[in-house]
């Protein structure tokens, strides 16, 4: 069941299963990957259930003018946090397709969520 | 009449279930923070039985990118139209 | 009309309260008087005196005096919720023999009977919850 | 769509929808209910959803030893909160019959949810 | 293998889908806090692409006075048997 | 084997803490090593020292100060997640010009590092979340 798309290598796999602005769990979940990153671990993001609406482009302020998560996502590649799944059936469901996201994403079929689980060295569910 | 706030996506969450099987006949929804995921074309048919008397609210469809997206049967209504309709309404009643 | 709005979501956990503090400025925008905003649950948390968050968000508690300080809205903390979660005004404080205080004026400690009551009196009450 | 099992002069109704120990919400939806009660309102109580679990008989200590909501349960008849409304779908999904219940209660069919709502002054919904 | 926990109940919570969907053939489920209410005979089914690898926690099913209308096919285990699961799992997912 | 744990729900709202004791004091029992409990999340207002509970309640500070005192477990708060929910210690407070603090020893504030590093170099890494 290995998989191209993630590498056996990679040690921390952060799971954001929340969009922008109705909680802190995806902000806080980006932190932990940020933070893992910096202290030069191979970082992989999958953006599950409505996680994957984190990635939907043209967010704006939240209700008090906070500014929301997108600028975080965009910083990633500065982390060198390169491995943005995204699973593919949450996309569908909301009608969402790649050319909605504000990144370059590799989608991920639900039969590929097991060997992304198991390959990974720790895993943190947010 | 009622209004009911709703913040959580059908997709995640049964409460909306709940929400709709307390809805009197005039009684209208509002769809709220992550409540709004649920005005998607994909995903409004979960409130068919109430359209017409499904509002989301618009602030919160621009923070998640979604103010273009909406179904055209939603009411989008911005913080002084829910303002408003809490006026028209007898009470509120949450739905979290 | 008189409004009360209960909040039940700690501050940058959920939106609750942020929702709350939009929803109060367009209510009082709109001509109304905003008597009483109650916290219950964790809602008791958006009281917390010492609550430090980055120069770059809004600070809660500070939107919250400023609807006391401008409208007159009273912000009234359920004694109950507040003690277990760690909220004590001075005299709270001093009767359970701790060092300090978490929570100051204008947030007051009251009694769950003044939700019942704002419920009652007020023309509309508004829930937001996490 | 005035129904029998509640009163119009009822002025408070707190619906429950979380059972026992997973959360605060039933505890704090029943302090609520009590006080309430104590200040001379009419209050009724709607066990619905999962709240209808908090009335699961033979309930134990939490985690740490914690009393839980059952003993409250039980002072409800002493405070006058004597109109106990039940979700009969919620504890037909679950296989439980008004006799695994540790009070008598009220069937409400989903079709008097609506009324019951709207014949209240307040409603509190935990 | 790895070891999944859940605390939500299948009636009011999805997040037991995305929790299945991410099972491999040999992890296991443990139903912890409200997640325990799965175990009830009439709700089991949600989880029965993975029965026989689904554990509750005995002193949750207590607390909750569902001990003795746990579903046969649920393996019960006490606290003890939660750190025993641990030990045996790689590591530990949780859903919530 | 060595073991951390991640709490993330608060005191009282949710089981998450409680559950969390509950596996932690087994852990021990079995003869495990219990390094670390890391709260993250709403999981910081555990370490709120004003926390009064009523007498016939756990007083979960107490029971995570005493996993530290009998089994040397280290009791780290994320500094970010606690600072905007106003967890302080007497430094944070000095820092951030207030008087008072809410969090103290053994409960220590720390960067987020120290959870990967924890879920990393520890055998076993268990979450509660509400």
């Amino acid at each position: 069941m290995q998989d191209d798309t993630t590498k056996a290598s990679s040690q921390v796999l952060v799971i954001l299963r929340h969009g922008p602005h109705g909680s802190s769990w995806l902000r806080e979940g980006l932190d932990a990957a940020l933070v893992a990153a910096a202290f030069g671990r191979e970082v992989t993001l999958l953006f599950y259930g409505e996680g994957v609406t984190a990635l939907v482009e043209g967010q704006g302020a939240g209700p008090l003018g906070q500014k929301g998560t997108q600028p975080t996502l965009e910083m990633l590649a500065m982390y060198d946090i390169e491995t943005l799944l995204v699973d593919q059936q949450a996309l569908d469901e909301r009608g969402l397709a790649a050319s909605d996201l504000l990144l370059p994403v590799t989608p991920l079929a639900p039969s590929q969520l097991a060997a992304t689980l198991a390959e990974h060295e720790l895993v943190l569910n947010f | 009449m009622i209004l009911h706030t709703l913040n959580r996506s059908p997709t995640e969450s049964r409460v909306y279930r709940q929400a709709l099987a307390a809805m009197g006949p005039d009684d209208r929804l509002l769809l709220i923070e992550d409540g709004v995921q649920g005005a998607l074309p994909s995903l409004v048919r979960h409130f068919g039985d109430v359209s017409g008397r499904v509002f989301a609210l618009r602030e919160d469809l621009e923070a998640r990118g979604l103010a273009g997206r909406c179904d055209a049967t939603v009411l989008v209504v911005d913080a002084d139209g829910f303002v408003t309709l809490t006026e028209e309404a007898d009470k509120t009643v949450s739905w979290f | 009309m008189r409004y009360a709005l209960l909040v039940q979501g700690g501050p940058y956990s959920d939106q609750a309260a942020h929702s709350a503090l939009r929803f109060a400025e367009a209510v009082v925008a709109r001509g109304h008087r905003l008597e009483t905003v109650f916290f219950y649950h964790d809602g008791v948390y958006n009281a917390a005196r010492l609550a430090a968050p980055p120069q770059d968000e809004p600070h809660l508690v500070d939107r919250f005096r400023a609807l006391h300080d401008d409208h007159g809205t009273q912000l009234k903390v359920c004694i109950a919720a507040g003690l277990r979660r760690g909220l004590l005004d001075e005299r709270e404080a001093a009767r359970h023999g701790k060092q300090g205080h978490s929570l100051e004026a204008p947030f007051e400690l009251t009694g769950l009977g003044q939700l019942i009551d704002a419920g009652l009196s007020h023309d509309r009450l508004i829930t937001f919850s996490p």
